[in-house]
């Protein structure tokens, strides 16, 4: 390989080491008013007795500094990102604009009700549109992701649990394949988890459930479509043994994709759903968020949900904050309302087409899975929803590793799957592909993954040291996590 | 003619959504059309759309759902717009809110920035070598954030201030094994509230108090917020020492703005500073999506939730940017995670970061000046009017400051806001006892004729319950 | 404090703007600040920036000129949002205006491809190598163009399409040796203005009739309109015939929608087919910048103004694009280029090709099939109304008609404004003669509630007109 | 070289290879009115037989497929761009912003002038502004980019004479160095063109010019400073020669980026002006176009501008139609209006510190230039305004040829400057850093310069076959000459 020329791929230098500026800043509009000196307004005020080191860059190096950045990010107008669980669909261009509209991002949380009955009238559209496709009877808009969204509908379990005088229920069941947020949701809550294994065939164990569920049992945590990708035929069932236990079911809706339209929650069961906004309705990822986690609950939890909610009356809407038995306040104000804009946004543009999204989601991961099936072996068998695991064990090449699979891929401007999630499988790859991957894209994945096998049983090595195009090669992960280097330092 | 070509168009008609679709029309964001479908459903072996929802129970499936008819784009923007008359931007008022939510000047450039698809559309960074991008951009904000508070370890954002000051108390509940919290009377109503659902769940207590002196060797923590609620500023020092004193951490909740020109909480002593990043380039929007920070000292480091993003070298010898010291963390740790977010509010980060590269440590101060200058003749003339007067005259405030105002602050606002003034906030909706006073907000966007407005607005108000007044003593 | 922070920025004012300037900011889009401008000026050995401009004779320097003070960002936003808001934009008001200058529909897609920096800030293609993206899509442009048109070459783009209708006619002109033009009457009477300003140069004489079959052996194009500017429908074919009968070309302005539905310049048999492709994806911006376009069939390839891409192989054998026959340039043949044009409209061909894109001839074809049934409804329903009544009766129009209406096309259009409603252009204002018409349009973008609002005015202004005349009667 | 991936700078398919749909598309609007069949609207005409082979992309193919196109394009936002002659300045982002409000975006040329005062104020300002800034009269906005404003001055020149009775005046002089549209929109206007040599030092030879100059020549034309980056040290002596001989002087306004608030071309003598708004004034290139190139005129000349002109009466605007010397319409409607909104944005945001940007642009130029001195010959010495022009002839290394080093420069990420321009210059390489490179950005530039040149020294052919790590290497352009493909065809 040639060195990577500074220009189209090379090192580009930190915001600090572009400028020194830290007293000067673009020019400032004038005050307009009287202006003694500052000492004056702020008698008796410690003031900072050094500038931050932050400098004030100009535009043009600014822009330039960021436009390198942007370069060095692989994205959604670049390639696919096939990230299992992650639901990396595209994300509509009209949606941005929408959300930026000044009736939308500039207007005020404690601005009179009046002065924004459009926006309240949205989130109370847009409870209805979830509440239809879920079967719930009401949600909160208000957590700002699924982990959140996790922690409130489990603060609202236990809440609903205390109000019936029962406070024995301490415990969640959570199956081992569940994400990491699932277990940690309920260790914030206060909660401990038990944990469930899964049968051969990826779904719950029903029998282990029956074994451990108690009365000291608050809720069973489920991910339908599972993380391997397959539907928990036995959802009926374990309903039935989780309520006769006493417990509630919750939802991880960040598999709706495969669902939604299709089969609802509620119908399965389930007391408490939360929703990833930014997964099943397409509101940007953002290199890592915001994203949107609205809860969902049975009407038997209505009267737990988060304050305050939004309510009609007649062609007025308004913010109900007395709710005596609501767990009260799980973030600043109502949701994050821009992301709120666009999921509104993407659900009218579907309207009652919205279940193409998932037919279209799940014929695309059977038929990535099909054109990959001589490649890996799957997981849990061929019967995939919206995404599937492989495992790099027992392919033509021993020693071929995911992560090596993964990086290989890079190179060829495709995003690696999830590796190693869940983590039941061993050498997992995760693909999503999501229903906005055309079937010439899905084929060329494929393409590539079949060249990426046959160039490991050449040669692995290409792959170990992979990837080779990339602005960066690997990172050596190990250094920096013992000597975390997290901040630029003035002196550095 | 025409209808040659409109008969073959019914081809592509098949899949469509039954009505009045015109034929070969798509709904939505589907790249595949009628013919790519039937040839992968033949491939993977199913016969219809129908097969491939074999595993789910009959009984769960076909729905009939009641939703709107799909919408074209233009129509979808038509729609929107409706609703977004609907409200009343502030940049369509005189506003002088805050109250933690500032309508601050958002620099084209980052706008621009959050605007492109290599930013928002790209998923948390976890393979380094195709995301420099972002993990440069988050250390910057890291960096900054460090710089900004005076403390060592930021990490790559959380949900919003309240969140993060909640996550904060969870920190030093951890760390110390205590399970009550101390905190300021003059804290953010929305933080102490997230505070205490947060430390529900945990059976930690929360108590309020407005001294925060009163720390003891059972609190986990003292939390202060700079400037408290209604502007003032607070004395900072104090509460480090009375919180370390009880061997308890010392919290502080932090604008921005204030740490550009105030000693800064590193410089103070505290252990962690949290704050919302929003006033950096990020606007309202009906309060969210905004941006919290958190900051900690070295040995807090492995405690700190969320992302944190280190720089290392690749193995060409290249600086490169990584996710790292991921052992606390939900997809590693599960229920021994130190918390269990997973997304955050990264292009929220993006946007802070830009913002503060473009204002610098210098622009950043000025505009805090700005702000101060034009509340401070705010204030002094409004209390030249009968009737109004500093809640707190004794304390120094920056650019917010609770006003008490004759004839209930509530209609007075709304007296107001028929002159297409946002008055401030009325205190009354958060506690009872304050309905006489209004939480009154100026930054860089307030014009200096909005402020003359207000001023004249008020006089007008003055005159009418000095008359209701006497009326009254009249009657 | 806050001072020793003041006073060491005091250094950073040097070169600042005189004035009320705070220390420290800097104006405008300027990188260096006063160190590195000290130290170039010394490298360079200069003692001063008035050294550089020594060559520059000392009477012509030192202007004092009559300049407003530099703007903060902000402070430019609210200026400019300040003369923004003394227009009234279409979106605000019931707009039946067209002539040339269409509301369409912009797909977000389009709006935000033109956004891109990458986009927007790089130049004319000259560095294949380095310019792989704009060269592509302008190819895709050529394409699309050829595809719309029938034609076998189409250009990189021109300025909008009266340059284009002119540059066409010299095409014309240089093709056959001929010097003079005959112009259908109904040409778009801007694009025959500037038809007549460029021919002036060279000494061309422009002629209009009503009879295109008046082209002789002198003439060395025929240039006819699809859609005329009334909104009809033009025959093509005959203009054709009686172009290629006296020797002559046939040249077709064309609107990108009637290329999608009706048969295309190429299939009637024209020789040029020139346009504005302002309807593709930009938006009206007072008239501009938009897009003009040109097409020609094969033998006049080299005869074509402006650039044109290629596409090519690279040493490696990879596909590449490449800007080429560059000799027919100025930059290349100086006095002897087909053209003058250096600069084209390339951004809003990017635009249009994008719009393309998104549409396809299926979405344009429908978007233009809506546009004509709009126009027939409104059409319809005025033309039961007393007084009212089509211009041109017996010809087919697309989505524009010339209206007859009672009282004057200049009141009217003033009533329908009170009520909100742009009708249409008077057509007096053009040629005295038609001051009792109204030239109406409608598109995707027309609201049926608008057509509803218009019909409901004129009924008023019918009402009224009747009023008036038998008042007038009466008295 | 490995080869190129296809992710991260392979091959991007056309938009006819991604989709055969010539016949679907997005969801429409419906029309709301009744139907009836098409053929009974347009009776008699003649549609089309078959549909255009434009096929209808879905959004996140299509959004792809820019967003690989963008990353084929060296820009801005990516690296310097010294391109001589051309003024690759920033473009700063908030004009972009405030152009697409829709009070300017939204508007129609034929709304009611009370509908449109905001534009014709802004109109009239901008003309303001810009008779400040060079002395003349009057402007107009119209032209659409320079060689338009050239040949539209030429127009007026020519009416000038005409109106004065002077028919016989038919040539234009002008200088050897001069860009190929001078020329060009001198031939457009039916103008003869009679070249005058330049001077060593690289100015027009004013002997020359007066041995040439005649009653029959209707302008001279200059760019000042000229196309070597050189003042035209003689031009009150070449402005009294011309009029003495009753010609006018015409002034290419290209380089105004030089003396913008520095100097004013009306007091050198020049009687019409255009000046490049996508130059000095910062809107942007658009990858070619559009620009906007207004046309400034001394007194004696303002009653031949195009019409319509921009009046103000008192707090009223209008539009002026009637000026029956006009030389008539040079384009539909008013000017590149979205360009103008730029323009005026930019001009108020420098005010009355416009002149900075001519002395950043003159100082990062001859900054530039002193630090190539030990690299390249300059053409025509050191004392450059704000570009120079410098020839591999004659350098370390025989055989150096400008085009090789410029697609080097490629694969630093810096765009070439402009290669063989001035034509009399041989292996020409004209560099213009503009105002807005920072210095370290222009000690860059000349470091990867001299890295070329020590690289030339040693291995000439790594130059010749440059550039290697672009997304494409050098094009066979004789092939693409010979056998022209300027589109793509269905059956290819
Ligand atoms: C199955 C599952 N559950 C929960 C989450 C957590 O959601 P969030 O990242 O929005 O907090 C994720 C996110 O990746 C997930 O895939
Ligand atoms: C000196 C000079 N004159 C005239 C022009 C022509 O300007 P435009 O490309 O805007 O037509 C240019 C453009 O490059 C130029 O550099």
């Amino acid at each position: 390989m040639t060195p990577t020329p500074p220009g189209w791929a090379g090192e580009e230098p930190l915001v600090f080491e572009l400028g020194r500026d830290y007293l000067g800043g673009p020019r400032e509009v004038a005050s307009g008013v009287p202006e003694p000196p500052l000492g004056e307004l702020l008698a008796g005020v410690a003031l900072r007795s050094v500038p931050a080191a932050i400098p004030a860059l100009p535009e043009p190096v600014l822009a330039r500094h960021i436009g390198r950045l942007a370069r060095r990010n692989h994205h959604l107008h670049h390639g696919i990102y096939p990230l299992g669980s992650c639901t990396m669909k595209y994300n509509p261009v009209i949606d941005e604009q929408l959300a930026s509209l000044s009736g939308f991002a500039d207007i005020h949380p404690d601005q009179p009700v009046d002065d924004v009955q459009g926006a309240l009238q949205l989130m109370w559209e847009l409870e209805r549109i979830l509440t239809e496709l879920t079967g719930m009877a009401r949600f909160t808009l208000q957590p700002a992701a699924g982990a959140h969204g996790e922690w409130t509908g489990l603060r609202m379990i236990q809440a609903y649990h205390a109000a019936g005088g029962d406070t024995r229920r301490t415990r969640v069941i959570i199956p081992d394949s569940a994400h990491g947020t699932n277990p940690a949701s309920a260790s914030l809550a206060g909660l401990e988890v038990v944990t469930v294994r899964s049968t051969r065939d990826g779904t719950m164990d029903v029998t282990d459930l029956r074994s451990r569920i108690d009365t000291s049992v608050a809720a069973v945590m489920l991910t339908n479509p599972n993380t391997l990708g397959v539907f928990e035929k036995d959802i009926l069932e374990i309903a039935e043994v989780a309520h006769q236990a006493g417990s509630l079911l919750y939802y991880d809706g960040a598999n709706l994709n495969a669902l939604v339209g299709i089969a609802r929650p509620a119908d399965m069961g389930f007391d408490v759903v939360h929703l990833n906004l930014h997964k099943t309705f397409s509101t940007p990822h953002g290199g890592g968020g915001p994203g949107s986690g609205p809860v969902g609950v049975a009407a038997g939890l209505t009267d737990f949900l988060p304050v305050p909610t939004v309510e009609r009356d007649g062609e007025h809407f308004r913010l109900d904050h007395d709710r005596p038995r609501s767990i009260g306040k799980v973030r600043a104000h109502y949701g994050n309302f821009g992301m709120l804009v666009r999921a509104y946004a993407y659900l009218r543009a579907y309207g009652s087409a919205i279940s193409r999204v998932a037919e279209d989601a799940v014929l695309n991961a059977r038929y990535l899975e099909w054109r990959l099936r001589d490649l890996f072996p799957t997981a849990v068998g061929p019967q995939c929803m919206h995404e599937f695991v492989v495992t790099t064990r027992g392919t033509r090449v021993p020693g071929l590793r995911a992560l090596d699979v993964g990086k290989r891929l890079l190179d060829h401007g495709v995003y690696a799957p999830t590796v190693y999630f869940p983590t039941t499988v061993p050498e997992a790859l995760m693909f999503e592909p999501t229903e906005t991957e055309s079937k010439r894209s899905l084929d060329q994945l494929a393409d590539i993954l079949a060249g990426i096998v046959a160039e490991a049983e050449r040669d692995l090595s290409l792959l170990q040291s992979s990837p080779h195009d990339t602005p960066i090669e690997r990172v050596d992960e190990v250094e920096a996590a013992r000597h975390p280097l997290l901040r630029w330092l003035p002196e550095a | 003619m025409a209808d040659r070509v409109r008969r073959s168009e019914e081809r592509e008609q098949s899949a469509a959504v039954p009505g009045q679709d015109p034929p070969g029309t798509r709904t939505g964001y589907l790249p595949n059309g009628p013919d790519e479908r039937r040839q992968m459903l033949e491939a993977v072996g199913a016969a219809s759309i129908d097969d491939l929802f074999a595993t789910v129970p009959e009984q769960l499936r076909h729905l009939r759902l009641d939703l709107p008819a799909p919408l074209a784009e233009q129509d979808l923007v038509t729609e929107l717009e409706r609703l977004a008359a609907r409200n009343r931007p502030l940049g369509s008022l005189d506003s002088f809110l805050g109250a933690g939510v500032y309508r601050r000047y958002v620099p084209a450039i980052v706008r621009a920035t959050v605007a492109r698809p290599e930013f928002y559309t790209a998923y948390t960074p976890y393979q380094a070598e195709a995301s420099q991008g972002t993990l440069q951009s988050i250390f910057e904000f890291q960096s900054m954030i460090c710089e900004l508070t005076g403390l060592d370890v930021a990490n790559a954002s959380l949900y919003d201030g309240a969140t993060a000051a909640a996550e904060a108390v969870m920190l030093a509940v951890a760390h110390t094994g205590r399970d009550r919290v101390l905190a300021a009377a003059d804290l953010n109503p929305e933080v102490l509230s997230v505070i205490r659902t947060f430390g529900g769940g945990r059976r930690v207590e929360v108590i309020t108090s407005g001294d925060i002196r009163a720390a003891t060797s059972q609190h986990a923590c003292v939390v202060v917020a700079q400037p408290g609620f209604l502007g003032t500023v607070t004395d900072g020092a104090a509460a480090v020492e009375a919180a370390h004193a009880a061997g308890a951490l010392a919290i502080c909740c932090i604008d921005p703005f204030a740490s550009a020109l105030l000693a800064s909480p590193g410089e103070q002593g505290f252990d962690v500073a949290v704050g919302d990043g929003q006033p950096l380039g990020i606007p309202p929007s009906f309060g969210g999506p905004h941006l919290g920070f958190m900051a900690v000292r070295q040995p807090l480091m492995r405690r700190i939730p969320g992302r944190l993003v280190g720089m290392a070298r690749d193995h060409a010898g290249r600086r490169a940017y990584t996710l790292t010291l991921q052992a606390r963390e939900q997809h590693i740790r599960r229920e021994r995670a130190t918390s269990n977010i997973c997304t955050n509010h990264a292009l929220m980060a993006l946007a802070a970061t830009v913002y503060m590269a473009r204002m610098g440590a210098g622009g950043m101060r000025r505009v805090a000046e700005v702000s101060i200058r034009r509340a401070h003749h705010l204030a002094e003339r409004l209390t030249r009017l009968e009737g109004f007067s500093l809640v707190e005259p004794d304390r120094p405030f920056l650019w917010e400051f609770a006003l008490r105002v004759p004839g209930g602050a509530d209609r007075f606002a709304a007296a107001m806001r028929e002159a297409g003034i946002l008055a401030g906030l009325p205190l009354g909706r958060i506690d009872a006892g304050r309905s006489d006073q209004l939480l009154v907000c100026c930054t860089e966007t307030t014009a200096p004729a909005a402020i003359d407005s207000y001023v004249r607005a008020a006089e007008r108000w003055a005159a009418g319950s000095r008359v209701a007044a006497s009326q009254g003593a009249a009657r």
